[in-house]
């Protein structure tokens, strides 16, 4: 493989944008940071509800009784589908500055997204109206909420951002900063994505095998 | 060590669309695999009890080690030794606390709700 | 109409001075008199600003600025400020319960519970975060040779978060009332069952804010030490306050996460109805007391660590000689730094879990006595083979190696969870920290004061008010503090407003007549400020080096220009501008000049200050209206500045050059000054580096000319 | 006892100053059952152990000091930086001694834990702790307190402790150290009274306006006198149902110790049942409701709070 000699992990502009590393590199490395400052955050809610899920329940509904793993897989397969399309419109910045490509791309990364957060909204529905399970309800419904719903607010942040950095492709162009940006919505966009990893497993699918 | 990047870097040979679209490509194969998996353990009621949630630790621990290699590119050979020692950093610190949290929570647990 | 829409909940009854009207007392009059302190001090600003023309330059100058000199400045300017606050609080509290032993005193129970917690938040959040940022801000950039942080913009953002935070806790002072619940805000006390009114939402956003503005600040710190050092500047020739801020960035980038998710949760709770920490309903308090403390305990390590990189290096220049135990001050550092992660349990020994968990938790805190202990002695042993020179910044650091290793010691026993248990919440705890804190960390500031206002400023600080001020304080730390190990033995609970006990009247004398040393040392600091401004013709050192420094931030001007260094500095050893002084290759002129970049001022920081601000207040009032708007216009702000591509100006390689070799003429021109008359006006910032002056007293006129060439 | 003379002594001379006449009633300084007694002694060898690193840098720094002042005797040399033998000394001395008062933690933490039965047969007392109040309930007995807890001396004493409002920190200085009482949990906390006499207990975590008054009395006597206050008790006082302890539930300062000669059976369980139900199911059907909120208004008097 190729791509040796890496400034920083994950995206890169190597070797068609020399200049380009000189500054991606500060900026890129301190987003990273951030995403690790971030993780943690995730970390602690991963925490708090491993605890709440156990000794919180109250009058509450178990775990078992209100997840619908039809909806969260399917809810996994869109956001996977929504990272790999970004990793096309990064391509498309990377080796062709195309930019109706890039648009394109940025556009199906953007509905996939917003399908898994009107899934998800659709879920809180279900449970709310169906299954009596308001956060209010118990200790282990508000560590869920709080944990789900901190990472909708995430990828609905990402949403916004995707819709701002279009505007500015579209005005700017490919100009250094530009690109900057969009590899970082990259990472926060594909970090989100191994968050959901833990929230799928470690709260639907534990939440019903358990 | 040196901490500063020479300006003039040996362009980077062999680096190419066709070869990171394919690991976006591999990545994705991998990562739908994984998850299909993870779900039809619990779908399928192929483990049970403590056996189920490792295995299903194991997968997550998996993709989560997937989409870093293929989506992110991280890989530990050759990633800029600050940004891996960071990572790494940030992986001990997430485990001291949250299984610090969960020992803690879960002992006083076990001695307060007889 | 309906005047809730507009309002939230603030009422006539919300002002402090309703309180005084409708019910006047002593505890009213004195929450009146703060008020009015507030209210008339923002009014005077205000017409100073006006009477003297000074908001457009305040504005244009300072504000709107992102140099990282300036906002450290504003970063300290926040702490002074807040320090007034908290350490009359202080003293009122001590005043309270010395009065309290015989009748209740003169303070309310309910308003000496706002006492104690605003004076823990403060004093964390607003006095002691700001003071290290502040001084982080100002010398790290220049200790690394770089022109400045990674990401300025950010760093001005993050200044205006903290300040926004200041801002709402001195509003508290005025609009509605402030927790009770102490710095540690413990739920359920502080859920909405108990706390019903619009103090704990004071705590949360406030703390919310300053949390944020840290994190952001790590991040930024961090970057900038990994990525920004000038060329040779490996880790292992780092000065020790650029490992200590290194080392203080990163716990603040893991640490404040764990805090802003409690606050979320707590305000989750009193908001939306959400039971994390409320009894019942699933809610587990317990869960707070752990988010918090994984906070927490690094959080006293945000604190000290910059302060120990300050004492490396005031005892290395005023021994003049290298320090120590480089490398092993550098790994303790590292081993504190990772250690403080893993002890936070031993804030909540007692709430019942199993022995084995306590003592592991217990263990680990004690192995942070190791590299701890290491440390004071690599600073001990530094002062061997010196030629120490009892200036203020040392006497403070005398005074910290023999306070510091004792309150060491009471750590030490509060980790074991046997005496932890009969001590916990009461004063020998109280005293344990404020003895860590006290000749720790604020003396540390002090002390960096001290030793970096000449850079900062270009003169001196009177020395003899310096030294008044440090007999002021050493003293009064002793006295006020140490009796409370006593009383804590004896059984006196903290935030405890008044005692029946007359065992503990003459100890709590003792406390009292120290806090008042204190109070004097405060008003000889400020004293000393203001004579030395007026003073600042023959305490003037220009030049740069008054202490015979040994990093590279004395190798440039004081005050430093916005460029920092005309041409990036090229370092091959530790202590470089020591050495470079030494091998008498210092005030070299450089090759060649180039045009620099330098980021443009920018309303955006302060815009979003201000926002942030009414954000959070308009979430304490519940007025929904505002909370919306203030909250997109954060956002908008941030757009709007993202679409900006012109944000940067030139300097011209012509005014660099210009600049440079006055400074260099000027240094040229003047003699160098021994260390003998170090503390006169013959030292204009031109030093005779300590081991080129014995023997060499021909130095001290012409021969530095030819030296410096 | 000689220990707390040497602690005392230590502490007074840190302090700088000792003051005649310091009592030390209420304090763990003065125990009065095993638990307090071995918390005391662990903090004598803990002191005394810490000294190993304290004192000498009260001896050798202002040698140093003296030795390397401006214009001292002390060889200037500004380049000395590093000497092995030093490095080991100050690495290896800190090692070695949280070797050993790790160890000396480890034992004081096991043998310490407040949930170790103390012997067999212990006396349980139940504690619900209240906003300014502490209530006793001793099963065994079928009497309840409120603010005074009498104890048989001699015999192991099991506490278990649950509150009716917000976390508070119970503690009997003499007797044993701290423990919280939370709501819906359960707590223990045992010891023994080596001698009769009267102890001060009292709650450390801020809870309140009612605070600083929430103190209570430790009365231990001896089995017969114990005995014998059962009895008395259970002829004179009223009994405590479940609405009785409602009445208990708003925030008030109690100045003087209520008897009650019976309390409903299982009230501790309904008490802890009412924050955590489904875990108390078979005697959980009393519905007591949470305390009330204590007023934060602003014009909240002291008066108000007693």
């Amino acid at each position: 493989m190729s791509l040796s000699e890496r400034l920083h992990p994950g995206l890169n502009l190597a070797g068609t944008d020399p200049e380009g590393h000189e500054a991606a590199e500060e900026v890129l490395f301190g987003f990273w940071i951030f995403l690790m400052s971030d993780l943690v955050l995730f970390a602690v809610l991963f925490a708090t509800y491993a605890a709440m899920s156990v000794q919180g329940i109250a009058d509450g509904p178990l775990p078992a009784e209100v997840f619908d793993l039809t909806a969260a897989f399917v809810e996994t397969l869109l956001l996977l589908l929504s990272s790999f399309a970004f990793g096309f419109a990064i391509l498309a910045m990377k080796y062709r500055e195309d930019r109706r490509g890039v648009l394109v791309w940025l556009l199906l990364t953007g509905v996939l997204g917003a399908a898994f957060v009107a899934m998800e909204l659709h879920d809180y529905y279900v449970m709310i109206t169906q299954h009596a399970a308001p956060p209010q309800a118990s200790g282990f419904l508000s560590a869920y909420y709080l944990l789900t719903g901190t990472h909708a607010l995430h990828v609905s942040s990402g949403l916004v951002w995707m819709a701002i950095m279009s505007i500015q492709i579209a005005v700017l162009g490919f100009t250094a900063p530009v690109k900057l940006r969009l590899m970082r919505l990259a990472l926060f966009w594909h970090m989100l994505d191994v968050v959901w990893i833990g929230i799928f497993t470690f709260v639907y699918l534990y939440g019903v095998a358990s | 060590m040196s901490n500063r990047i020479p300006a003039e870097r040996p362009v980077i040979e062999g680096e190419d669309e066709g070869h990171e679209r394919r690991s976006y490509v591999i990545g994705l194969v991998l990562a739908l695999a994984l998850t299909t998996g993870a779900f039809a353990v619990v779908w399928l009621d192929l483990l049970s009890g403590v056996a189920a949630l490792a295995g299903l630790g194991l997968l997550a621990l998996i993709q989560a080690v997937v989409h870093l290699r293929y989506f992110l590119h991280i890989d530990l050979q050759r990633s800029h030794r600050d940004d891996l020692l960071l990572i790494l950093f940030t992986v001990l610190i997430l485990l001291i606390m949250v299984s610090g949290t969960i020992w803690i929570l879960y002992d006083q647990h076990v001695r307060m709700m007889p | 109409m309906n005047w809730e829409l507009i309002f939230g909940q603030i009422t006539w009854d919300s002002f402090v001075f309703a309180g005084m009207i409708e019910n006047p007392s002593l505890s009213e009059a004195i929450a009146s008199g703060a008020g009015s302190i507030a209210v008339l001090g923002a009014l005077a600003t205000v017409i100073l600003l006006t009477v003297k023309g000074w908001w457009v330059p305040l504005w244009r100058d300072w504000l709107t600025s992102v140099d990282h000199k300036k906002v450290g400045i504003m970063y300290i300017a926040i702490a002074l400020v807040m320090f007034a606050r908290a350490v009359i609080e202080a003293a009122l509290m001590r005043a309270q319960q010395l009065a309290a032993t015989e009748g209740a005193g003169f303070l309310s129970a309910d308003h000496f519970g706002q006492l104690f917690s605003t004076h823990g938040t403060i004093m964390i959040f607003f006095v002691a975060m700001p003071f290290i940022t502040g001084l982080m801000n100002y010398v790290m950039p220049l200790q690394i040779g770089a022109r400045d942080v990674s990401f300025p913009l950010l760093n001005a953002i993050s200044l205006m978060l903290t300040m926004a935070g200041a801002v709402l806790i001195m509003v508290s002072l005025v609009v509605g009332q402030f927790s009770t619940g102490g710095w540690s805000a413990y739920p359920p006390f502080t859920g909405i069952e108990f706390s019903p009114g619009e103090g704990v939402d004071y705590w949360i956003w406030a703390v919310s804010l300053g949390s944020i503005g840290s994190t952001l600040t790590g991040l930024n710190f961090a970057v900038t030490i990994y990525k920004k050092r000038c060329p040779g500047m490996t880790l292992f020739r780092m000065p020790l306050f650029t490992w200590t801020t290194l080392c203080t960035s990163i716990l603040m980038i893991f640490a404040m996460a764990p805090l802003t998710a409690a606050t979320v949760m707590l305000a989750l709770d009193r908001y939306a109805g959400f039971h994390f920490f409320t009894n019942g309903d699933g809610g587990n308090m317990m869960n707070y007391a752990n988010l918090f403390w994984l906070f927490g305990h690094p959080e006293v390590y945000i604190l000290i660590l910059p302060a120990f990189g300050v004492w490396s290096e005031v005892v290395a220049t005023f021994s003049s000689k290298r320090i120590y135990g480089y490398t092993s001050l550098v790994y303790a550092t590292m081993c504190i730094a990772v250690l403080s992660f893993a002890v936070w349990l031993h804030h909540f020994f007692t709430m019942g879990q199993s022995a084995n968990v306590n003592a592991i938790f217990g263990i680990a805190t004690m192995i942070i006595g190791v590299p701890t202990g290491v440390k004071v002695y690599d600073w001990l042993l530094t002062m061997v083979g010196g030629r120490i020179r009892f200036s203020t910044p040392m006497l403070f650091h005398i005074n910290f190696l023999l306070t510091f290793i004792l309150g060491g010691m009471t750590g030490v026993l509060l980790a074991n969870p046997g005496v932890d248990f009969q001590v916990h919440n009461t004063l020998f705890l109280v005293a344990h920290f404020h003895n860590m804190i006290i000749p720790g960390v604020l003396f540390g500031m002090f002390a960096a004061v001290q030793f970096w206002f000449p850079k900062v400023f270009g003169f001196r600080l009177h020395e003899g008010l310096g030294r008044a001020s440090f007999w002021c304080f050493a003293p009064g730390f002793l006295l006020a503090f140490f009796p409370l190990y006593w009383l804590g033995m004896m059984g006196a609970t903290r935030r405890t407003y008044m005692w029946s006990n007359p065992d503990y009247v003459p100890w709590l004398a003792l406390a009292m007549l120290g806090a008042a040393l204190i109070l004097a040392g405060f008003a000889l600091m400020v004293m000393q400020i203001v004579v030395s401004v007026r003073q600042r013709a023959q305490l003037a050192a220009p030049l740069g080096d008054p202490w015979d420094g040994r990093a590279l931030e004395w190798s440039i001007p004081s005050p430093p220009p916005a460029w920092n260094f005309a041409v990036l500095p090229e370092v091959s050893s530790q202590d470089p501008f020591y050495e470079a002084k030494k091998a008498g290759t210092a005030y070299r002129s450089p090759a060649a000049y180039e045009d620099i970049e330098v980021p443009r001022n920018t309303a955006t920081a302060p815009l979003i200050g201000l926002f942030a601000c009414a954000w959070a207040f308009a979430l304490v009032w519940h007025i929904w209206w505002l909370a919306i708007a203030s909250f997109v216009l954060i956002w908008v702000v941030v757009i709007v500045r993202s679409f900006e591509t012109d944000t940067e100006e030139t300097v011209p390689a012509a005014t660099v050059k210009a600049a440079n070799e006055a400074f260099l003429a000027a240094v040229r021109a003047t003699p160098g000054v021994t260390r003998d008359r170090e503390m006169t006006s013959d030292n204009r910032g031109r030093a005779i580096p300590e081991s080129l002056e014995a023997g060499a007293g021909a130095l001290a006129s012409g021969a530095a000319v030819e030296v410096s060439r | 006892m000689t220990l707390r003379g040497i602690v005392g002594l230590l502490a007074a001379a840190i302090s700088g100053i000792a003051l005649p006449g310091t009592a030390y009633a209420g304090s763990f300084l003065e125990p009065a059952g095993p638990i307090a007694s071995a918390q005391i002694s662990h903090f004598g060898v803990i002191s005394a152990l810490m000294l190993i690193v304290i004192v000498p840098m009260f001896v050798v720094l202002p040698i140093v000091l003296w030795r390397y002042r401006r214009g001292g005797k002390g060889t200037y040399r500004p380049d000395w930086e590093f000497n092995w033998g030093l490095e080991i000394l100050i690495w290896g001395v800190p090692v070695a001694l949280v070797v050993a008062l790790g160890t000396a933690l480890w034992r004081q933490t096991i043998e310490g834990d407040p949930y170790r039965a103390l012997g067999p047969d212990p006396l349980v007392v139940e504690v619900v702790a209240l906003d300014w109040k502490f209530l006793f309930l001793y099963p065994e007995q079928g009497v309840a307190t409120l603010d005074l807890l009498a104890l048989p001396e001699g015999r192991p004493i099991t506490l278990k402790l649950t509150s009716g409002t917000v976390m508070q920190s119970f503690i009997i200085p003499q007797l044993a150290g701290q423990i919280y009482a939370m709501a819906g949990m359960q707590t223990q906390l045992n010891l023994i009274a080596d001698r009769t006499g009267d102890f001060t207990g009292r709650n450390t975590q801020y809870n309140g306006l009612g605070f600083a008054t929430q103190s209570f009395t430790t009365r231990v006597m001896s089995p017969d006198a114990f005995e014998g206050w059962v009895a008395a008790t259970k002829a004179r006082g009223t009994a405590l149902d479940a609405a009785g302890y409602t009445n208990l539930l708003p925030p008030a300062v109690v100045n003087e110790p209520v008897l009650y000669s019976q309390f409903t059976p299982g009230l501790f369980n309904q008490v802890m049942a009412r924050f955590a139900r489904g875990m108390f199911q078979h005697d959980g059907h009393a519905a007591i409701p949470a305390s009330p909120a204590p007023a934060q208004g602003h014009d909240h008097k002291p008066e108000a709070a007693q």
